[in-house]
Formats: C-alpha cells, structure tokens, sequence
C-alpha cells in the first residue's frame, strides 16, 4: 500500500516542505487533499502548476457551508504525467466572499468563475467580466446559497398551474390508491437520496 | 466661323480666367470654369465634324489642326464629360483651397484632350500630350499628401516613359519621311523598312498603352486615380485614359493597318487587352477601397475596348467605341457615386460606411444603373458593346480569348455588387444618421448620365451613328444597325425594342400587380430586425459583412494572384518604381522645371532631326 | 393587416387557403431542451414528418410553426419572444413536453417558466417527457385539425392582448431591450 | 389585330403559367424522390403547390427597405423574360414568343439579371447571413461560368450562330443531336449545369444549416413566395434551353417534358448523394475537369 502510494506521497512531501501551514492528506489513490489558507491559494497553484507540472485546472466547485458562515472553493487541478489530481481547498467569509481571480494562471477560468459569481456570490477580484451570465438580470440572494428558497422563489415568481388535489406526494397516493406497499428497491432509493 | 484654335484658346484662355477669378471673386473660379466649359462644349458641338481645320506654320514645321469623324467622336466625350465634371467639381470642392489651381489644371486638361484628337501633325501632339499629362498630375497631386504626391510621382514616372516612347517613335517617323504632318507620315509608312515599322508601332502602342493602362504598365493607375479629386476622376478615367485608346486607333488602323505585321499587332494587342481584362477584374475584386476598385475596373474595362480595336473587324471596332463612349459614362458615373459618399461620409472605404439607400437615394440609383450598364445586364448600354465584342471574338475565331473576357466578365459582378452593396445596402448604421442627399449640383451630372445610359441601352443606333462615321475614318469599315437593332456579322440580331419592351412590361406588370399589392400587406422593419437566433443587436452592435467580402473567389485564386503579383508586377512594378526614384532628381514635380525640359526636348528634336536630315540619311 | 372573413365571396378562398396552410407546415425548432433531440427522428426516415407537409425552416421569417421543444429558462423566454415575434402571421406554437405544460420536473425551479401560454399564446400541447415521435405527429395533426376549423389564430390573440402578455413577460425579464412589436 | 397577333399574346400569357406549373410540379417530384432515396416516405407531389400558395396567402410580411421589396420582381421579371427568349417548342408559332430577337449570349446575361435583382434584395436586409450567401453565389458564378460558356463557345463556332433557333434546326433527326455531334461539349456544360442548378455539391449559396439559407434568409411569406415562383419559372427555363441546345428541342409539349425531366435527374440525384462542396473546392472543381472538357470540345471544332 505504501509503495503504491509512493508518487502521492511525494508530492505530499513537497507541498508540507513548502506549505507549512497547509493540511495535506491522501484520500485515496491519485488524489491529494489541501486545505489552505485564503491568502496561499495563488501561491500555492502557481507552485503546483509552475513547479510540480499540473498543468491542467479540471475545476472550481463551490460549497455553502451555511452553519458555518463559510463559503468553500475547491480547486482541482491535474497532472498529466502521473494523474495525479490535488483539491485545494480554502475557505471564505460567507458575508463577504472575496478572492483574486485566477485569470492569469489559466484563461478559461474566467467561465468557471462567472458561473460561481453568478450562483454562489463570490466576487473574483480583478475578473474584470463578472456579467450575467446564465441568469440575466437576477436580483435578490444568489440562487445556490443556501438560504435561497427555491420553491417560494418560483411560486411567488412564475405562473403555477393548479396541479390535482391527490398529486402533491406521488409515493402516498400510489400507496393509498391500490393498497400496495412501497417496493423495497424504492425505500432504498429514497433512504440513499435522503441521506 | 468656328476652328480648332478658337476651341483650344477658349480653353486655355479660360483656364487662366478661372484661376484670375479665383484672386478676385469667391466662388468666382467654379463658376468661370463651368461657362467656359459649356461653351467650350458647345464650340465642339458646333464645329462641323469634318472641317475647322487651321494650319500654322512656325519655321519649317507646319501645325495642323483639323477635326475628322474620329476625333469629333471623342472631343465629344471629352467636352460633355469635362463639362459634367466641372459641374460636379461646383459642390464638391466648394469649401477647398487652391481652387483656381484646381480648375486652371482642369480646363488645360480638357483643353489638352481637345488639342490631342484635333491634331493632324505630331509635333502639336505631342505637345498636347505633354500639356495633359502636365495638367492632370498637377490635379493627382492636388490634395497635397504625402500619399498623393507618391501617387503623381508614379503617374508622372510612368507617363514620362510613354512620352518618350512616343517622342522616339515621332523622331524616327521624321527621319524616314522629313515630315511632321500625320497624313504624309501615314502614306508614307507602308514603304519604310520592316525594322522601322516595328520600332515605331511598338514605340507607340506603349507609348498610347501607358495613357490607357494596358497592363503591364497600369500600375500608376489605382493610385493616382484614387488621390485625384472626384470631379477630375471622373473625367480621368472616362475621358483622358480614351486619350490612349485614341492614339491605339491610330497606330492599328492608320499605321499597321498598311504594313506586313499588321496581324501580329492585332494579336498581340488583342491578348494585352484580354489579360489586362481579366487581371484588372481579378485585382478589382481583392480591393477595399471604392475608387481603387473601380480604377483597376476601368483598367479592365479599357481592356475590352482594346481588345475590341484589335480584332479589327466593324464589329469588333464599333464594340470598342461604343464602349468607349458607354464606359465614359458609367465610369464616371461610379466615380462620381463614389465622391458622393466621400463628400457626406469622409471615407471611400467600402469597409467603413453602409446602408445610405435611404439617406442617398438618387445616389444609389446612380450607382445601380452604373453597375448595371458595367455588368452588361440588359437592358442598359453596356450590354450592347458586350454583346458586339462577343460577337466580333466569335466571328474572328478567338476562342480562348473569348474566355478570358468571359471570365473577366463575370468576375466583375464580385466587385460591382461589394461596390453597391458595401456603400449602400446592408446595416443602416448610426453613423450615417446624419447624412444627407448631395446637393444639385453632383446630382445633375449623375442624373444625366444615368438617363443617358438607358438611352444608350434602348436607342443604340442613335449613338452608333457618330461611331460609324468615326470608322469611315478609320478605314473602309462597314457594318449595319437600326435605331433600335444591332446585327451581327453571322446575320445575329439584337432588337432591344423588343428586349426592353418585355422587360418593361413584365416589371411594370409586376410592380402593378405583386409591388404595389403587396405594398399594402407588408411593412418595412429596421435592419437590426433580423434574424440573430434570437438574439437582440445592440446600437451599436456591427452586423454588416463588408471586410474581405469576396473571401470564397479571393481563396480559389489565391494561386493565380499570388503568381502574377509576386513575380510579375511586384518585380516589375518595384524594380520600375525604385528606377524612377532616380528620375525624381529630374521631375522635381515643379512645374516650371518641367516647363523648361519640354522646351528643351523640342529644341533638341530639332537639331536632332535637322542634323539628320543634313546628312541626307 | 386584417382580411375580414365573414364574406361569402371570400369562402372558397378562405377554404383554400386553410387547406394550403394546413398542408405546408414549416417548423421552426426552438431546441431548448431534451426535446431537441426527438426532432430529428421525426423528421427522418423512420417517422418521416414531411408526408404530412411538415419540414424544417431555416429563419423565424420564414416559419409557420414554433416547435418549444422543452423547458425555458428566463432567459431563453426573451430569445423565443423575439423568434415569435419575427415569425409571419399566420403563426402557430407547439408546447412540447411537460416543462411547458406546468413546469414538469422543473416545476420548483428558480429560472425555468412553468406556463407557456402565458407567455406567447400556444396553440397545442403534447404532453410527456419527453413525448416520443408518434406523439409528435399526432400533436402536429392536431395542430392541423385547429387550423382547418380556423381556431388557430394565435397571431391576432397576441396582437390584441399585447398588453396583458408584455406584462406577463416583463414580470419576469427585468431588463426589458426587446424592439417594438410592430405587428 | 390578325389572328397572329393574337396567337401572340396567347403565347404570351400561356408560356409562363406552364412553366410556373411544370416548375413546381417538377419540384415537387424531386421532394419525392429525395425522399425515396433516403427510404421514406415523402410529400404528395403537390406539395410544393401548397406552399407558394400558403406562403402567398401570409397575411404579413415584413422588408428592410426598397430594394428587398422589389428584388423579388427583379427576379421574376429576369426568368419571365428569359423564357420569352427560349424558344420553348419547335416551329410553333405559340410557344415561340420573342425567341428571334436574341440569342445566346443575351440569355446568358438575362439570367444574371435576376441574381443581381435578388442580390440587391438580400443585401439590403442587412443579414450577414445573406451577404454572405451572395458573395458565395456570384463567386460560384465565376466557377461554372467557364465551362459552361467553353462548351457554348464549341458549338456556336461549330454552326456559326448564336441563334438558338437555328442551333434547334441543325439538330434535325435523333443522331444530330449535339449531344452526339459535340460530346464533350455536352459534358462541360452539364457539369457547369450541375453549379447552376444549385443543388449538391453546390448548394453552399442557400445551405440552410450553416448560414440559415443564405440570401433567402430574410424573405417570408408574400416575398419568399415570389422568390420560389420565379425560381421555378427559372429552373424551367434552363431545362428549356439546354433541350434547344443539346437534345434538340422538342415538337411537342411531351416530349418537351420527358426530355426536360430526363435533364433534370441528372442533378437531382448527384445532389441527393452527395456532400456540400466549399465556395473555393467548387471553383477550383469546374476550373479543373469540366474546363478541360470544354477545351476539348472547341479543340475538335478547331482541328
């Protein structure tokens, strides 16, 4: 196990070398997990690009982390030459999320971070093209925060055609038309979604 | 009693008065210009076409001066289009400096083109050749750009070459036959010795080539027509480029026409015509700018018109000046359209303006009879003179010639249609919000020649009656037309009663029963109201294709275009340029300088003919 | 401009023309969601649209029949209104697909409109999701049932309720850039 | 007015109704079997009758400004025209209409004078989609324009007219048509014909996928209408023209159709099969093989 973790371990070995503040951790094969602070995220993805050749920036995913008042970014960037991937991961202030943008390290960022601006509320210092995006012209909280009612949103927004009275829970109503029992393969399903 | 020199002195004289004029009166110059140029017009108009004739003699050469058919034809051309352009020039300059200059430099222009056909011996020629090559590089340079004045150095380059060739060949026809006068020099030219005839018929046809742009020795053209002032322009490329198709007539009909060669000279000038044809049409199609596309157009267009000249037969030659008299006025009218826009827009880019059918619209309607009766669609002038050199190719037998001109036939829809379609269709665009209609003045003369167009096209006999006269002149042509058919030489006939009847009355019938029908269900939207998947332009949102517009032709021949210009013009033409840069220590382009070396060279002529003529060569 | 087509006179050409419209239908389709990709069998060799006169349009002006082909975001609403509003009267809507019924499984979303007529007036619906090819045509018979009974006339309810629809549409677009309506 | 006179105007009224009839039933066939070769189904053979007639009975249109109004009767007026100069059949004096006043060169300049009509009318909508469609259309035109005009050129000095009519008379008897006495000017021509009929490989003027088809694409209803009218007058027309020139007219109206059909089908179904050419691979195309052919052509009329 430990050998054939050999290349992970390496890299590991040289983000903790350089990065002392960093928390590094291997998940599983391929895959090495740093948290970060704020203020490190630049240096430390020039150093992974410039330095340990990840060439590749796969994605930004964004988390709310409502209780928390945090908002995550997850940066994955990728190694050609031993795909290996490495998730960083920094934290901002949910009430005023900030970070410099990354357009000078990888162009097409620029999509990835509209998108975020756009859904989330992180506004990428320096961007200079934070515009509508997909959404034109919204108002109000971002949509994929947390705090965003969905459903209120839409009923208050759009036109609603009247559904039937019996249509509200698909699963009951079968249940209470026929007599049948929920079908295990279906418990389970909603068990897992649920979870 | 009218005769040549009164026309020339009122002329001359007249230019004087205009620059006098200009010290005096403002706005005195324009309108001093536009009388004289009318009754100047009206002078050549008067003069019996076979007569006038006055003689001069200055020692022992005799000045001559006499107007034939021939030259009655195209001193037609020259006082109409000269006095149109001076009409033209009345708006359009108005406002810019230097305007005595300016019409003092047109009236001697069209004093010099006047002198040229009206001239019966050389000397008088050339002298009159030089005048207008004078006069008109002084109008190329006139706006006095550093660009304008690379264009007139080019021009002036270029011209001097064909003066010399024409000065040498005039030497040599001196000291075979001791005689300055046309007519003795002609009777005498079949007896001379075969080397000499080649030399002076070669000496000349590049020499008048030049004047008329016969590739290879276009290159002056494109620019100097595109810095000269637009009223000029016109007459530059209508007129004084005729000024070569004239001498070419001379030297084929007058000249070869008696001699061994007499074929060889036809041929060679045929294919010259044909390849000028096609090439021009080519280079025509990759430019963005309107007047440079439409200089190398008039390029391709003279090449028909030599082509015509050379196949020699009446068809072929009655093709020639038809299309003569036709390209003076549709050439002119496009260049006028296009001074036009350059008045309201201050540009000439094709790139840069579109949409002004609403703004300009007797402009446009210029414009499209003008690229109508260019084409050679039916049923305008051009198509005549197309359908009669077709003709005269096929009844010659030139084959591969035929397809040459085709070609450059067709290729010139690409460029008309970006002409008309960068400048006036597609994207109305703010910024030509504020343009207006020209003023009347610049409609007048398009609107004349438009009309004159569609006579031409609906009443060709009228006009080929002058024409055949002009062959008469030529030689012992003879060919037959009716006011409303032409025939041709295989018993073909074009009866444009008929064509234009129908197409009237399908168009008129048309227009009743669908345009004005329809006019009721339809409703005009902006042109930002089109199809965009769905997309809203903004104001100022560009949607016009106008940038390398002839992109899908340019790639298919991009082989040919890169062939010819990178070996051929660009070797020929640079190597040419950077050899006449050493002529610039010459030409210093100032007038006086120049003035003096005329004097000189005729001075030197004539103790160079004289010491010849001494030794009983 | 409005033909009156309560004259006798104009009954055999009115016949005619419905049976000409009925039997050319040119459909313009606006491929938003899912639904886009049933439109190619149905216009190809296994389902074969064009028997019924049903084929393709390249450009709204030229179109008889918008085809919304699934769910719309607000977004792509502003982009079918403008594509409606280019096309030529007579002109039809075809909701296709739940989404445009009641939403479908888009029906708590924040960015997708849950009714179509709302919006532009819709002259059938097919249900399903997403409704196969059969039932495709059978919409598109449908449509032409309407348009023989001379019930499709979306075009001039739109033009007379103008106002009741801008309001509807702007409720939701905001920023409103959209050109006149001149029709 | 004399019995002829009247005859005339008959003719006159007569000739464009069957050419529009023929024209769009003709379009209508091809639908079916495009459909056919694609192993369906496929429209009735009327169908093309209902569309020009849906699209004239759109109660709107809209246009951009003058000339898209009026481009559409350009083009009507330039293939109305162009079919009063064809003589349509032989020796009859109803069909023959103003065949004697022009010839093949002024055809040749006729027909372009609807392109240009409909040019100006696809420019002033101020659609790049459309401008760009013209500027692949005229440069096209250059491409087949070359053999096509080879092949005419061949023949012409062959018999030494330009009159069609008199190209009709020496084509007396099956074996003298010129598509047996002038073989390879046939194929240059046909080839040339295949770009003018717009179809594939050529189609890159109207594709309707790629630049929404093209100069069409801001026409609908009453003007679209007129444009699929005289584009069926036109197509009629050249079919015409090419039976005169090649397959030696026709005595009668069936034999005009069977010949006319025949011609038809040849690029019917190179177009079904086949792929779209790009502006510049069709250019270099007809500037290649057909050209030779037609080099070929007047080569055996010369030596």
């Amino acid at each position: 196990m430990e050998v054939k973790l050999q290349v992970e371990n390496e890299i590991l070995d040289k983000i903790k070398h350089t990065f002392h503040s960093a928390e590094v951790s291997i998940p599983r094969k391929q895959r090495v997990e740093v948290k970060l602070r704020n203020d490190l995220i630049h240096p430390f993805l020039a150093y992974l690009k410039d330095t340990l050749g990840f060439k590749h920036l796969s994605h930004i995913s964004t988390v709310d982390w409502l209780e928390e008042k945090e908002i995550e970014l997850v940066y994955i960037v990728m190694n050609y030459d031993n795909l290996v991937e490495v998730i960083a991961k920094i934290r901002l202030d949910r009430e005023k999320p900030e970070i410099p943008t990354l357009r000078e390290f990888w162009p097409q960022v620029e999509t990835y971070e509209r998108e975020i601006h756009e859904m989330y509320g992180v506004n990428f210092l320096g961007h200079g093209n934070l515009t509508d995006f997909i959404l034109e012209d919204w108002e109000g909280i971002p949509p994929m925060r947390r705090d965003f009612d969905t459903v209120k949103y839409a009923k208050e927004t759009y036109f609603n055609r009247p559904g039937r009275e019996d249509a509200q829970d698909v699963r009951t109503t079968i249940t209470k038309k026929s007599g049948e029992e929920i079908p295990e393969l279906a418990k389970v399903y909603s068990v897992r979604h649920l979870e | 009693m009218i005769s040549v020199p009164v026309i020339l002195s009122v002329m001359f004289l007249g230019g004087v008065l205009a620059w006098l004029a200009n010290r005096f009166v403002p706005k005195g110059a324009s309108w001093t210009a536009a009388i004289i140029a009318a009754f100047a017009g009206y002078l050549v108009f008067a003069l019996p076409s076979c007569g006038g004739e006055y003689s001069l003699a200055l020692g022992s050469i005799t000045l001559v001066w006499k107007s034939t058919n021939y030259s009655a034809l195209f001193a037609m051309l020259v006082a109409v289009l000269g006095f149109l352009g001076i009409l033209y020039s009345m708006d359009f300059m108005a406002g810019k400096k230097n305007l005595g200059y300016y019409y003092m430099n047109f009236l001697f222009a069209l004093g010099a083109m006047l002198g040229i056909v009206y001239s019966q011996d050389l000397v008088s020629l050339f002298f009159f050749w030089e005048v207008m090559t004078w006069s008109s590089f002084m109008l190329v340079i006139y706006s006095g750009e550093e660009k304008s004045h690379k264009a007139g150095i080019k021009y002036f380059a270029y011209s001097a070459i064909g003066a010399y060739l024409i000065l040498s060949a005039i030497v040599i026809l001196y000291a075979q036959s001791n005689s300055f006068l046309l007519s003795e020099n002609i009777k005498m030219f079949s007896g001379m010795s075969l080397g000499t005839q080649i030399m002076v018929i070669s000496f000349l046809a590049l020499g008048f080539g030049v004047k008329s742009a016969m590739m290879p020795l276009h290159v002056w053209a494109p620019e100097a027509y595109k810095e000269s002032p637009s009223g000029f322009t016109a007459v530059f490329s209508g007129a004084l480029s005729k000024m070569g198709i004239f001498g070419l007539g001379l030297v084929i009909f007058k000249f070869a026409a008696n001699t061994e060669i007499f074929g060889y000279v036809r041929e060679t000038l045929a294919w010259l015509g044909g390849l000028t044809a096609m090439l021009a049409t080519f280079y025509a199609v990759i430019q963005s700018d309107a007047k440079k596309l439409l200089a190398y157009s008039s390029i391709g267009q003279l090449g028909y018109i030599i082509v015509g000249l050379a196949l020699g037969t009446p068809l072929g030659i009655m093709a020639a000046l038809f299309l003569t008299i036709m390209h003076g006025a549709f050439k002119a009218m496009l260049f006028m359209t296009a001074g036009a826009v350059y008045m309201r827009t201050g540009t000439t880019s094709l790139n840069d303006v579109s949409g002004l059918i609403t703004k300009m619209p007797l402009t446009f309607l210029t414009a499209l009879f003008g690229i109508i009766s260019v084409s050679g669609i039916p049923p305008l002038g051009g198509f005549i003179s197309k359908w009669m050199l077709y003709q005269a190719l096929l009844e010659t037998n030139h084959y591969f010639l035929i397809i040459v001109i085709f070609i450059a036939s067709t290729a010139a829809f690409l460029y008309l249609y970006r002409f008309i379609f960068s400048f006036f269709l597609g994207q109305k665009e703010k910024e030509v919000e504020h343009v207006k209609e020209v003023p009347w003045s610049m409609l007048v003369p398009m609107m004349f020649l438009t009309l004159f167009v569609l006579f031409a096209g609906l009443f060709p006999g009228v006009i080929l009656d002058p024409i055949g006269k002009a062959m008469g002149y030529l030689g012992n042509f003879k060919a037959s037309w009716e006011p409303q058919v032409v025939f041709s030489a295989w018993g073909e006939k074009i009866n444009m009663q008929v064509i234009a009847g129908t197409i009237g009355t399908i168009f008129i019938l048309g227009a009743l029963f669908i345009g004005y029908k329809n006019k009721k269900a339809t409703r005009v939207v902006s042109t930002k109201d089109i199809h965009t998947a769905g997309e809203i332009p903004t104001e100022n949102e560009n949607l016009t294709y106008a940038v390398n517009f002839n992109q899908p032709f340019e790639r298919a021949i991009a082989p040919i275009l890169k062939w010819s210009v990178d070996k051929l013009f660009n070797l020929l033409g640079e190597n040419l340029e950077s050899t006449f840069e050493y002529l610039r220590y010459v030409y210093t382009g100032n007038g006086q300088t120049y003035a003096m070396y005329v004097i000189l060279m005729v001075v030197i002529l004539i103790l160079f003919s004289g010491s010849i003529f001494g030794i009983h060569l | 401009m409005e033909v009156s087509y309560d004259k006798e006179s104009r009954k055999i050409v009115q016949a005619i023309e419905r049976f000409a419209r009925k039997h050319s239908l040119w459909v313009l389709a606006y491929g938003t969601g899912c639904g886009a990709i049933e439109v190619p069998p149905t216009m190809t060799s296994r389902y074969d649209a064009e028997r019924f006169g049903i084929r393709g349009a390249a450009t709204p002006r030229q179109a008889d029949v918008l085809l919304i082909t699934g769910y719309l975001s607000v977004k792509t609403l502003k982009r079918v209104i403008r594509t409606y509003e280019q096309m030529q009267d007579p002109k039809y809507v075809i909701g296709f697909g739940s989404c445009t019924i009641n939403g479908g499984m888009y029906w708590d979303s924040y960015n997708t409109i849950k009714l179509l007529d709302m919006y532009i007036p819709v002259d059938v619906y097919i249900n399903g999701c997403m409704p196969r090819p059969e039932a495709v045509i059978s919409g598109f018979i449908e449509l032409q049932k309407v348009i023989a009974e001379g019930k499709a006339e979306g075009a001039r309810k739109y033009k007379e309720n103008l106002d009741w629809y801008r309001a509807n549409q702007q409720k939701i677009i905001h920023n409103w850039n959209m050109p006149d309506y001149n029709w | 007015m004399d019995s002829s006179t009247w005859i005339k105007i008959l003719g006159y009224i007569i000739t464009p109704i069957t050419a529009f009839v023929v024209g769009v039933t003709y379009g209508g066939i091809v639908r079916v079997i495009t459909a056919r070769v694609q192993n369906r189904f496929g429209p009735p053979i009327t169908q093309n009758f209902w569309d020009i007639i849906k699209l004239y009975s759109k109660k709107t249109a809209v246009h951009h400004g003058l000339m898209q109004h009026w481009g559409p009767i350009f083009a009507i007026t330039a293939s109305v025209t162009s079919l009063f100069f064809i003589p349509v059949l032989k020796d009859s004096p109803l069909w023959l209409n103003n065949s004697f006043n022009g010839d093949i060169i002024f055809l040749l300049y006729m027909m372009v004078f609807g392109s240009l009509g409909m040019a100006l009318g696809a420019g002033q909508t101020g659609n790049p989609n459309s401008a760009i469609g013209v500027a692949r259309g005229l440069a096209l035109m250059v491409g087949y324009e070359v053999p096509f005009v080879l092949a005419l050129v061949a023949i012409m000095i062959q018999f030494k007219t330009t009159s069609i009519a008199e190209l009709m008379a020496v084509q007396d008897g099956f074996s003298n048509w010129l598509i047996f006495q002038s073989p390879f000017a046939f194929i240059a021509a046909i080839l040339a014909f295949l770009g003018m009929m717009h179809y594939a490989p050529f189609d890159v003027t109207f594709a309707p996928a790629e630049i929404a088809s093209g100069p069409a694409s801001e026409f609908g209803g009453k003007y679209l209408a007129l444009m699929q009218t005289s584009g069926s007058i036109f197509t009629f027309a050249k079919l015409v023209l090419f039976t005169d020139i090649f397959l030696g007219g026709a005595g009668d109206l069936v034999t005009l159709i069977v010949k006319t059909f025949l011609l038809y089908m040849i690029p019917v179904l190179t177009g079904i099969v086949n792929p779209r050419y790009r502006t510049e691979q069709a250019i270099t195309f007809f500037w290649k093989w057909p050209t030779v052919f037609g080099i070929i052509a007047i080569l055996i009329v010369v030596l």
